[in-house]
Order: C-alpha cells, then structure tokens, then sequence
C-alpha cells in the first residue's frame, strides 16, 4: 500500500509521552527506546511509513507541537 | 568520615536523587549525627533536573546550603556539568557512567565511573540505579556501614513497599563492590 | 526524646499538632505546601479540623470564626498570600483573636519566584493592614528552634490574644533535619477563654461578641490604646535573641533565620582569620530586640545587617543604633541564597575599606 | 380587662434601638430571625455573624454570641466558627453588597462544601451603608450614586440573582426567596427562617433565605412605596419560590 | 515529491518549548487557540491574560501581547485590558484552581457586567502547579495531596461545575464545555473557540470555553490513561456541551 | 483661574480627570465615595472608563490590566480597602505598572472606625506586600495641594513607571474648600508607553508583557537591582517637604497632611506666648525627606512628632535623628482629631519637663 | 362595634415610618402629627381603638418592634 | 466682620443644615475670602444629628475644625446642648426658637431666638426655616450682604430647583428681620 503522506518529527522537542501513538488509526508510531532526545526523553518514531494515511490525527493530539503532517498531492 | 561530609546528589527528575540523599541524611539522625537536607524545589524539577544537598557532621551544621562540596554524585551529564567546579580539591565525584561518556574530568579529584544503569538493568529493575550508586559510595567514603544504610531501608520500605527490601539491598552491596 | 528526620514544612505542622492547634485553615501556595498537605492527614486523626479554603482571604477569616470561637488556630502562606490575608490580620489584632500565622518566605514583589527569600520584613512587622496595631513575630533559624518556637506561639497567642507571626522561608520550609519534638517548650494547655463567642451565651449567662469597629471615635481611641498597652507589654516581655561572639567583637552581624544561620558560617571563617566578628541574631523580629544592642562591649564599631532581602531590617537597626555604631549592610535577593564566602568577602572588604 | 398577648417584641433581640432608618425592612427581617431563634430555643447557642453593611451592627442586635465580620467574608467566618463549635447554630446575616459583590467567593464556596450554616440574605438592590452606589443586585435602569443615569446594561450587565446561582451548587440544601412586603409575606418569610435553621439542626448542610428587602433612603422614597416598588419591580426579575430543597425525604409539601 | 501540510505548528505559539509536562493536555489546548488566533488574524492584536498555575509561563507561549495576573484575578485584569482596549481580542487563560476557587468572584462578576472578553477555562479536577492539592472541580472519592483519603462529601463538599453555575449568570452570552481526549473532541473544541472568539468579535458580549483535560503527573498516571480517565470519571460529571447561547439570531445549529 | 468650592473627594475626583487619568475602578467605602460617585457621572462624559469593581482586590487587579494595556488609571479606597489592595500594589510594583492610588485614611484596626486618621501610615509607605519594593506617597494638607499632586501624580507614575499613593484622610475628604483646578502643576500629556501590552504586537513588531515572575532566582535579583536603581532616583528626585518657621525654632514638629495643618494653627498661639517652634511637613511620606533634617539651625534640640495614630511616622524620624535630637511623640488615633490647644499644651509640657 | 383586642405603643421607639399604618385592615392608625418624640420622630397613634380586631398586622410590619397587641379574652 | 468668623451649624438630619453651611462657603469663595467647610459624616447623620463647621477668614485657615467657634447656629435642642459650651466668650448663638423653649443659656455670649419653623410655616413651606436662620445670621454677624448669598442661591438653585428662588430669598430677608 502506497503512503498517502508522512509525518514530520521533530524530535528534540518530542517529550516521549506517548500519546499520539494511542491515536494512529492505522498503527505506525511507536516511542523510539533506543535513544534518548536533547530533553532527555524518548522521542518518537514512525514503524511503517508506508502506512501513513495523513490523517493528522497524531499531531492534532500531540501537546508539543513535535509533530508536521503533509499530504502527496497526486 | 572527617568531621563532616558535604555531598551534592544530581540527575534527572525520575532518577530518585532526592530519595538517595534522605537515605543517607536519615542513617546519620539514626546514628544522632547532625544532618540537614535540601532539596532543589519548584516547577523547574518537575521531569527536568533534580538535586539535592546533604550535610552530615560531627559537630552543629551552619550555612545548609552546600556550595563547596566533598562529594558530588552525577547521575546524568547536565549534573556533573553543573556541579563539578563545586566540588573541593581532593573530594570525589560518582558518575553514572552509563549516561556520562567522554568527559574530561578535572585533575584535582578522585572520579569514581559506575555504570549504574547498565548494572541495575542487569538486575533486573532500572528503578535501582540509585540505590547502586549509594552503596558505591559508601564503598568509597566509608562514611556508613551497609548496615545502616539497610536500616534505614526497614524504615523506609513498609508496607507493600517491603517486597523492594531485598532488591535494595542487592543493589546498595552491588555498587559497594564496584569500587572495592 | 529521640529525634525524627523531618521535612520543614512537616515538622511546623507536626508542632502546631503539639501545640495544641484545634484547626488550620489555608490555600495552596509554594513553598509551604507540604504543611497543609501534612495536616490533611494528621488532623483528622487527632479528631482535629483542616479545611482548605477557597483562597487566602477566606482561610484568614475562617481563622477569625474559628479563633473568635474559643479554637486555637493556625494558617500558613508564602509572600503574596500573606498580602492578601493583611485585612484580616488587622481584624484578628484589631478584635484580640489569637492565632498562629506562618510565612514560608519568597521572593518578590508580585508573584516573584519560589525560592527563600527574606523580603517581607515589612510586611510581617509593620503590617500591611490599617491602623495602629502589631503581631508578635518570631524568625527561627534552623527546624528544632523552628517546632520550638511555633509549639510556643499557641500559648503566646492566647496570652496576649494576639495574632503570632512565623518567618520561615523556603530553605526551613524544604529542608530536612533531625528534630526532637518533645523538647520541652513552654506550651500550656488552652486557658478559659470567657471573651470567646462559643455559643454558650445560656451557660455563660451574657453575650459575647468578637468586634473591631468602634463608631465613636473616642471609643476607638481607647479601644486602641488599651490595645498598644498589650504591644508594650510585648515589647517588655518578647524581645528575643542570641548574642553570638559578641565578647570581643570589633563588627557585629545583625542577621535572623536562614541568614543568621549562613553568617555563622562565616564568621568561624573569619574568626579563624582573626577578623573579631560577631552577631546580634533577633528571634523576634517584633518586637525588634533592643535589649540585645544596650551592652555591646567597647570594641564594636560597625552593625553589620545581613538579610536575604534588599534592605529592611536594617530600618529597625538604624532605629536601634541612634548613630552610636558605624552601620553597613549585606543582602541577596529574589530567592538567592548567599553564600557564607561571600558574606566573608563583604567583611575583608569592609576591613579594607576602613584601613 | 383580661388578655393574652398575641404580639410582642421578643427575646431573640437584644434591647438596643435598631440602627435602621425609619421604615427600613431590615428592621422586620431581625425581627424573624430574632423570633425563631427564640422560638427554636437557640438563643442561648447561637453564634451569629454580622457582616458590614447597613446591618454591620447587628452583633449588638441579636441576642446570642456574634462576630463582626470583614465585609464580605462572614460565610468563612460562620465556617471557621462552624467547624470548631459543630454543635452549635450558626448564621450570618449579610447584605446584597456584601454577599454577591465582594462576599461571593465565599458565599459560593461556604455552599460548596456544603458548610451547615443558614445565611440570611438580605437583597435591597442598593449599597445602602455607604450612600446607595450600585450593587449587582441594582435593576436596569435604577439610579444610585454611581449608576446616576440609571443602571444601563452595556456598562454594568445585569442584575445578578442569587438564588438562582446557588441553585447550581451542589453543596447547597435548602435556598428560597422571600419578601416581606405584607403581613402574609412576613409569614411567609418566618417559616422559610424556620425550615433554614432545621436544616441546619439536622446536620443537612448550607440553608440560605434572600429577603427582598427595601431601603427607602437610598431609593428616595418612603417606606410604603418602597414595599410597593419593592412589589413592583424586584419581585418580577428576583420571583419568590424555592430554589433549592435537598432535605432528602423530609421535604413539607 | 509533491506536498501539502496539512498539519503543522502555527504562529499562535511562540517557538519556546512549552513547559507542561509530558502528555498534559494543556499544550492541546494551548495549539488550538494559537491556530484560532492566527486563522482569524488576531495574533497582532490581541491582549491575552496569563494567570497562576500550571499555565504561569502562557505569557511566554501565545504570540500576542500579554498579561501575567495574579492567581484568580485573570477577569480582573482582562477587564482593565479590554476596557481601555475595547478594539482589541483580549482572552484569559486559567486553570480551576484559579478559576474556581481563589478567582470565583472574579469570574462571576466579570461575566455579569458582561465583559466583552473570552476566557478559556482548563479544568484538570486538581492544582496541577503547587503539587496536586484538591480543586474545587476534585471528584468524590479523587484522592490528592490534601484529600489523602479521596474528597469527601462530608469534609469538602461535591464538585462544582462552572460552566452550569455561569449559566445563570444574565450577562454570559457563551458558554460551551468540551474535551480534548481524541480528535474528533479537539477538532469540537477548536470550533467552541472560534464560536467564543466570534462572540467577542461582534460584541456579544461573555464567553467562556471549559476544557475538560488532564494532569498525568499529579494524577499519578500516564498521558494516554489521563485521557482515559477523564472520559470515564470527568465527562460523567461535567457533560459536555453549549450551557448557554444568548448569542441573538444568529446561532449556528 | 477662579476658584471653585469643591468637596475634598469630588476635587479628587476633578483633579485626577485634569491629570489625565483614563480610567478609574473602586469599589465603596466610606469616607471616600463621593470621589467614585463623582467619577460615575464625569468619566463617561469625557469618554473615558469607570467600572464599580466586585471588591478591592478586583478593582486593584482592574487597574493592574488597564495600567499594563497602557492607559492613566486611578483607583481609590480607605484603609481596609487598601490592605485587600496590597497583593495587587506589589504585583504593580513588580511589573511597573504605574498608576495612582487614593487612600481616603479612616481609623483602624480591623474595621475600626469612618473618622479621619493617619494610622495607614506603615501600610502606605512599608507596603504590605511582598518583596522588596517601594511605592511614592504623597501626602497633601489642603484640598489645593491635594488636587495639585493627585493631578501631577500620573505624570510621575508615568514617568517612573510606578503606583503613586496618595495618602488622604477622611478629612480631606469630606471637608470644602475653594480650589483652583487649573493651577500649573506638573502635568504632562502622557508619554509614548513601548512596553505596554496594548494588544498592537503587529503595528509593534513584538511582543509585550507585563509580568512580575522570574523563575531564576538570578533573573529576580537582577530584576529587583534594577527597581532598587529606581527606587533611588525617587529617593534623589521626588523628597517632598516644606519647612515651616524652622529658622530660629527649638522645638520642630515633624506632621504630615491634616495634622501638619492642625499643627500650624498651634505654632501660631506658641510663637505668640514666645515659644519657638517651627515645623518640617513632609509632603512625600515615601521618599521620607531626609534631606529636610540636614541644615537644622543650632537652636533646635527636640523634635516633636504629631500623628493621627500612635506612632508610626516617627520611626521615619527615628531613622534620620540618628541620635541628634531628642525626640518625643504626640498623637491622637481612632478618628479623634486633635484641637491645636492639645498639642499647645504638649509643648507647655515639654517646656515645663525640661525646666 | 367592640374591639376584639388593643395594641400597646412604645412611642420613645418609634420612628415614624408610617409603615404599619398602610397595613391596618380597619384603618385606625396613624402618625401624630402633634407631637415628636424622643428620637424626634412624630410617633404612630390609633384613632379609633373601639375597632381593633388584634389582627397583629401592624406589629408584624414595624421593622421596630414598637407595637405589643393583646387580644381580649372573652 | 474681623478677620475670621467661625461656625457651627447643628440640627436635625432633615433640617438642611449643611446646606445653611454650603451657602456661606460658596458666598466666602465668590468674595474671594479663605473658608473651608466641614460636616460631620457617616451613619450616625442619617435620620439623627447633623452638624458641619464652616470656618471664613481674610488670611489663610489652618486647623480647619472649628473648636472655639465664634457663631452657634442651633437649629434643636440636643445641638445647643453639645456646642453651645464650644462658643467664644462674646460669641453669638443663634436659637430655633420654635423647638427649644426653657433653656437657660450662658451669660457671656450674645443669644438670638428665633422662631424659624413658626414662621417657615407661615410662609408655607417647613423646609425654609434653614434660609431664614441663614438670613437672621447675616442679619446679626453682617458677615454677608443679602445679596451675596442670593448670587449663591442662583447658582444653587438651577433647573426645576430655579421655582424656589423666590421663596428662599423671602425666607432670607425675613430672617434678616427678625434681628433687625
Ligand atoms: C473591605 C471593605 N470594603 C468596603 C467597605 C465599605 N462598605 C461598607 S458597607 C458596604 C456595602 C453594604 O451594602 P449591602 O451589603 O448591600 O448592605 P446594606 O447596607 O444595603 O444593608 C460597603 C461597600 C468596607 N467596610 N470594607
Ligand atoms: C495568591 C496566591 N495564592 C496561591 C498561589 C499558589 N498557586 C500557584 S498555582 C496554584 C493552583 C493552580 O491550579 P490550577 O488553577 O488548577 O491550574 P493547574 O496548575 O492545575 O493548571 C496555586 C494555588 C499563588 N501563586 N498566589
Ligand atoms: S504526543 Fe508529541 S510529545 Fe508525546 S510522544 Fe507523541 S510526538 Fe512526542
Ligand atoms: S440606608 Fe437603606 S438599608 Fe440602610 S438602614 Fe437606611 S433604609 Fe435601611
Ligand atoms: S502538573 Fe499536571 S497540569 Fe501541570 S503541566 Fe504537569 S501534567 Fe500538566
Ligand atoms: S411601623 Fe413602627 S416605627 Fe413605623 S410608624 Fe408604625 S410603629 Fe412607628
């Protein structure tokens, strides 16, 4: 399946809450434990790219901002 | 112990760096030492840095705040940034060696590197790296026993907290041995 | 007794427990919190009440109700909470309702920041309220003076039938030390109280009323009059201090709470230096201890105020002094902690100077 | 010839001459409260607040222990007395100014934690102590000394009903409006007074009776018209009734 | 590859980091009436009210000019504002302890003279800032740092709900309770603001938009099971909805 | 000018519409309200704002918001009122926010009395605030000087960007007298304000804010040094005072406001029985007029302190004497205003005592 | 017509208000005009005590508590 | 007149003695002189006793309540009796004769009894008894002309208070005969 958009993450302001994650409705964010960010969390990361429906409904959710939403224009 | 230690213990918010410091100031009132404790407060240490300064001493403890400190215990890299020019020529720093990797320490003291996350990981529970680093330094400073340290554990740890007993007490005899 | 690791805040509420506290009533503030917090937990226990209140302005008047029923009664705050109880505290000294006030002290002005300071001096021994009135007001300077002083201050409320202020700050807010709360204090159990309204007027066979106004002003007048009778006898009775090194002292310190504590420090660095210094550290801070500045040996030659503030203790030393003694003055503000180096430095300099 | 008194001034008040102007209500809304307290055998264990207004010395009329309050704050006195004396009957008795203008943080917040006090609330739609200003109470279109062109909506809002705002509160028990505009009001009136202070006796948590209230010297009227306009243009926006009876089972009608 | 964003952070907030902790719904929150302000071209001319809490340091966030108030008296100090300012957008951003309990009369009263201002209410049942003492909006049972053994009814009264209590004040015009636990919520929510906003534009008159959000760290969960256990505990309590429209002719539905 | 009879606080009133004031908010209290009652119907004629604030507190947080957004603003109150004020005087203070504040002065404490008194006068020059700031405070002695300086006073807040009291009393208040409202005072138009949150960001090009929080301890020291810098200009700048029959006097009064005024009348009747006495009327109570005591001629040797209230001012004088002069003290309180035959007879006292 | 009952005036209370007046059913009350009292009030008097019906109205409407009335036991 | 006149104008709340006090300020400022007025205020006044001092002098006036008052204007009994022992030895009182009838007054002031409500009554209307004792003062003190104080009644009395010009000025000038 082609992604229909990505997301764009901001990293080093991501607070590793967990949140956005909670909301994908098709399950690709995950928190990334392998590495700790500049505020000394766990940033979060994208598992499947490809999945991306552009739905923003992570980022509408994300309280910091981390996260940038584009669309593919066909 | 000289006449009195003077320790600044430093981290991150989650990291139990206020606990650690009321362990040690609660073993010195069981021992009838003086002892104060302070800790950094406000907002700012909500999930950001914590730390707090312990005085212990032989004799009645004046100015609490420590600025020039015996010890420094750094359990992450922004605290040993922040507090190593404070402490005294010939006192001793503890570093969480597992989240401080190449810093250049200064000459004029004794730096002991623990890796405490990596050796809690290893015993099962993140949640006790503080409590390694504790029994590494009273390994070093030999300023309590293990014995009065798990004291204070007993008091601490009641209630359904009292299963956490014996997993502390591991930990405190695993940092002891680190710097044996 | 043996003594408890106790956190500051917790240990003033444990001693107002001591003390003989009926209720407390108060409104979440930093850096007291854990006071209140405490006190949620044990007064209930001890069949006590603990309201939190809806702001500061409501706990001091429920302070007023509860007082004026016959309670012994505590409330705490930090700086501008504090202001905003100043109309109350000039009705509770204003009707003669005894109660215990404590100030957890930070910095200012406005909302400032949460870390200890010292600069509500003025606001705590002149009052912000209106009128010709005082409270009795004590500065400890470490926890064990601190359960002390705040077991006593029940008693002295009802002795006086005045309010008692408490300076703390953060620093003795927040920190632990080990404290022994038995030590004997001079706590008295309640008296009688045939002035409270407690409804039993049936019992007591008249009424009793809790009042600050006086329409006549010839009333008020006497009113206030009979009421600075009471402040004098404060000022005879309550004047408290510690004379630190005085003997021989060419510089004395004047300095309270958190900042007398810091300049001990200082002075065993410059004693060890040979530099003669010494301190005047009042405990009350109303009255202002004029007692302590009457027989100064003849080798003083400067007052040197030390305060976490920018300047106002020093009023009352100036007050004091009458321009016998050289005055000079050392502060750290806005939540800084000074070091005792630095009060060190300040002295060398002073030295230096002079030379 | 032989009597029996139907009508007497009672023992609930102290003998001081009331402080209220000639024809003033506040002097029949006293006597109520003085009655059943009387009545209810509470005299002798009250304790009262007065509060400051026109009413600020109240404390020398009500024949049971009082405190003076700050203006305002009386619902947190009453607690603080309240919750030291549990046994004890306690009431304030407070002004429009004083309840819903500066006294309302308190007001609610007494209600709120459902206090077991009984406040009486006196509405006359004016500050009248201090020279008739506005209070939150004032009508559109009622002149005072600081609404002189009449209380205009876009600059002051609307009158503020009270009863109707603690409705909302769930702490709050019992709350009814009354007036005492006539002998049959008046009746009215002392029986809202009583069921307030059962409420209280009954552990059943806030009770609060408003008055409407009249003040024929800062409305510029005399007495009588005052009860007229009182009839004629309060009642209509602030209407009588109950607004709140949580008594549980217990309820009258 | 050929894009368009569909989501990104706007210029309603400032670039600083925010300070909320991780997964507090504040900065939700915070978003939405920064894109409100910059969809409706009101970040150059707008006075926005900081109050105290955990939104203290909002002056740093919203990209506007802005006042830090003192704790409660946001509506106060919005009501200087907007009264030598009446061309201006002027808002307030407050917490329920500030709100509800220290800043009652306040907000009542700013709300009954009709101030033509906007408040955006975050109620999170708890004092985030001072360390998780009980709030006026605390649940029976919610246990906190100073209702060790969860909120009585006995001890501390039931819950208030502002958005109800508001309601019967004349002067509201708005009056909407909404969530931010999902995005369909957010995406309602974002809608009341701009509704809230509009009112003040055309001089309608009072708004006020209740949030119904989180505190993952004093309620002693994390961020996704806050979101969770708002929608279970909070929304049971405080429904969401429009509690008041007087808004005139013009209503949407 | 002509001049025009005016009641003490609709002069007030009248004066602070000449100095330029944009915006009034209060709330009731006697003996003030004739000045808000006044401003209800004037504001609104010259298109400006006057809100009847909920409460105190309210109104002083009003003025907070309206003074930040960058207009003259007044409020007004008596001496309770002012004491609920005090949180939102230190939060002005802390955010220089300037504006002008009135305090009609009434007996105290607690709800006191509604008669003239000067027993405020701690609260008004201490603050009771927290932290350490400062406020000016004038205090004028005739409806005349009370409308010059209310009206030259939003110049001066402007210009320091600072609350202004004015400390009245219900004297000044509710007498008459014939003013002349034009008289030239100080007034100028109000400046450019580029720190003003005046909700123009876009015009600006940045943002403004008016905040009085530093959470760094080092941010709020720096803060409070560059208000201390301020606070000192005023100090230099704004000291106050007349000097009244000084040149030959042995005795000086030091009296402020009505009793300043009350006092020239007893000066009279003693220069004419040959007694000398003189006066320093203060007319800034903060900046205290030190400089006033520095060229006293060598005739005097007692200053007599006069207050309505039991001492407050004198600490003040306390503070400058430093030990030259002999002091004593005379004051009424409660609302009683003292008959110049009253302090006549102290001074007869004096004399006779020191004999 | 006898009258059923009689009320009792402390005049040195009243205050003239003329409020209970408007309130008689029978109309027998009204302000003496001849006379001031000690407050300085023109005190409340009954013009015609042969038709009182001891109904209490005036009493309960004097904010004063000037009025005592009796009913006449038969 | 010397170079000060001092006042004390008392009565009944409703009897409009401030007014009475008003009006000699306001003339005192339209001749330019010093003066200054005084009420007595607060609760008390509403319905009880009212007083005000009114103090008018060529040079400037310092303490401005008046304790030893040249002019007693006694408008009731209760007012002569608490001001009338504050009044100059050669000081004047003038009496409302109509409401104090017995009293035996002191030997050393000069005392005017004038029967002010008899003769507003006469002249129809109650409320002006205050313009006639106005107009008995000036009538004694020769402080002020008539028509001083009728310039004040014209700028007092504007609107639909103008109707009652006339009036006031009869109850003026027949004030000023009763002492003529
Ligand atoms: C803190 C404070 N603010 C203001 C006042 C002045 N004040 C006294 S009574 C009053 C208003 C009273 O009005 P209300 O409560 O309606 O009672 P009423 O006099 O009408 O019976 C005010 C504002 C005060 N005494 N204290
Ligand atoms: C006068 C005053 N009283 C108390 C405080 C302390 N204080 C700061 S924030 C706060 C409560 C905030 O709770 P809330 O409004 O619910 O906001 P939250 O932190 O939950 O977002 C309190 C009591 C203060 N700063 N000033
Ligand atoms: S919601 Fe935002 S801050 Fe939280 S984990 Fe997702 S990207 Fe990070
Ligand atoms: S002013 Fe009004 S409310 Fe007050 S006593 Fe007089 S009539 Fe009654
Ligand atoms: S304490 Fe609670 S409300 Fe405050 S920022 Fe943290 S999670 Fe949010
Ligand atoms: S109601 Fe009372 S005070 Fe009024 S006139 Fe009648 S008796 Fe007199």
């Amino acid at each position: 399946m082609a992604a229909k958009g990505r997301i764009i993450i901001e990293q080093d302001k991501c607070k590793g809450c967990d949140l956005c994650t909670h909301y994908c409705p098709v399950n690709i964010l995950e928190l990334d434990t392998s590495t700790t960010n500049a505020l000394g969390y766990t940033p979060l990361k994208v598992t499947d790219p490809d999945k991306c429906i552009a739905c923003s409904f992570c980022a509408m959710m994300c309280p910091d901002g981390v996260i940038t939403v584009e669309r593919f224009n066909k | 112990m000289n006449d009195s230690e003077r320790l600044v213990i430093a981290g991150f918010g989650g990291q139990g760096v206020m606990l650690m410091g009321q362990i040690l100031a609660q073993a010195a009132t069981n021992e009838n030492l003086e002892t104060v404790w302070i800790p950094s407060y406000g907002p700012e240490s909500r999930g950001g840095t914590a730390n707090c300064f312990v005085t212990i001493s032989k004799t009645e403890i004046n100015a609490p705040v420590v600025t020039q400190s015996d010890t420094l215990i750094a359990m992450n890299q922004p605290s040993l940034e922040k507090f190593e020019s404070k402490v005294k020529t010939g006192g001793r720093v503890l570093v969480n060696a597992s989240l401080v990797k190449d810093h250049t320490f200064r000459e004029d003291i004794e730096v002991f590197n623990i890796p405490v996350n990596d050796i809690a990981l290893e015993l099962g529970n993140l949640k006790v790296a503080n409590m390694i680093m504790l029994g590494a330094y009273i390994g070093a400073s030999k300023v309590f026993k293990p014995e009065a340290l798990e004291t204070v554990f007993k008091q601490k740890f009641t209630g359904n907290k009292a299963k956490l007993l014996d997993l502390n007490k591991q930990a405190l005899l695993r940092g002891m041995k680190e710097v044996s | 007794m043996a003594k408890v690791l106790m956190k500051g805040n917790e240990a003033m509420a444990l001693a107002a427990i001591k003390g003989g506290c009926d209720a407390f009533f108060g409104y979440p503030i930093t850096p007291q919190n854990e006071l209140p917090e405490y006190l949620s937990k044990h007064m209930k226990e001890n069949g006590r009440v603990f309201v939190q209140a809806e702001s500061e302005v409501a706990a001091i008047n429920m302070v007023y109700g509860a007082g004026g029923s016959g309670a012994r009664v505590l409330t705490s705050s930090s700086s501008p909470g504090i202001a905003l109880k100043q109309e109350g505290i000039s009705y509770l000294a204003g009707s003669e309702v005894p109660c215990v006030i404590i100030n957890v002290m930070r910095g200012g002005p406005g909302l400032g920041g949460i870390q200890p300071a010292q600069s509500d001096y003025m606001q705590i021994t002149r009052g912000g309220g209106n009128g010709d009135y005082h409270t009795l007001a004590f500065a400890p300077e470490n926890l064990q003076e601190t359960v002390d002083i705040i077991k006593e201050s029940f008693t002295l409320a009802d002795e006086y039938r005045n309010p008692v202020m408490i300076a703390a700050d953060g620093l003795l807010g927040q920190m632990m030390e080990p404290v022994d709360l038995e030590r004997s204090s001079n706590v008295k159990e309640a008296p009688l109280k045939p002035w409270a309204a407690t409804g039993e007027s049936g019992k007591r066979g008249h009424r009793n009323k809790i009042v600050s106004l006086f329409l006549d002003p010839n009333d008020l007048e006497d009113h206030n009059l009979k009421l600075q009778k009471k402040y004098n006898r404060m000022i005879d009775e309550q004047q408290r201090f510690e004379m630190i090194h005085t003997e021989d002292a060419e510089i004395v310190f004047v300095a309270y709470g958190s900042m007398a504590r810091i300049a001990r420090s200082a002075i065993e660095t410059l004693r060890e230096k040979g530099i003669k210094v010494g301190m005047i550290r009042p405990i009350s801070i109303w009255p202002f201890p004029e007692k302590a500045f009457e027989n100064l040996p003849k080798s003083v030659h400067t007052l040197l105020t030390l305060e976490m503030s920018l300047g106002q203790m020093i009023e009352d030393v100036k007050i004091v002094n009458q321009g016998r003694y050289k005055l000079d003055f050392f502060g750290r503000t806005g939540g800084v902690v000074p070091e005792p180096e630095e009060i060190v430095e300040k002295v060398l300099a002073m030295k230096e100077g002079a030379n | 010839m032989d009597t029996t008194t139907v009508y007497k001034p009672g023992k609930g008040l102290t003998d001081r001459k009331l402080s209220y102007c000639p024809g003033c209500t506040h002097g029949i809304i006293h006597k109520l409260v003085g009655e059943v307290l009387e009545e209810k055998n509470l005299i002798d264990n009250a304790i009262g607040v007065a509060s400051v207004g026109c009413s600020v010395m109240s404390y020398e009329f009500f024949n049971c222990d009082m405190h003076q309050a700050a203006h305002g704050r009386a619902p947190a006195v009453a607690t603080g007395a309240k919750r030291v004396r549990e046994d004890k009957t306690v009431f304030t008795y407070q002004g429009d100014g004083d309840l819903a203008s500066i006294g309302l943080a308190e007001i609610v917040h007494a209600a709120h934690r459902g206090e077991n006090i009984t406040v009486i609330f006196v509405n006359n739609a004016i500050y009248g102590m201090t020279g008739g200003q506005m209070a939150p109470t004032t009508l559109i279109g009622q002149k005072t000394t600081t609404s002189p062109f009449g209380r205009e909506k876009a600059q002051a809002g609307e009158p503020l009903r009270i009863s109707e705002l603690l409705a909302t509160v769930p702490g709050a028990t019992y709350l009814e409006r009354v007036s005492v505009h006539d002998p049959k009001h008046v009746k009215k009136a002392k029986k809202a007074i009583e069921k307030a202070f059962e409420v209280q006796e009954k552990k059943q948590g806030f009770s609060l009776i408003e008055f409407i209230s009249t003040c024929p010297v800062q409305w510029g009227i005399q007495p009588y018209e005052a009860t007229r306009w009182a009839v004629d243009n309060m009642i209509p926006y602030f209407p009588l009734g109950v607004f709140k009876d949580a008594r549980g089972g217990e309820t009258d009608e």
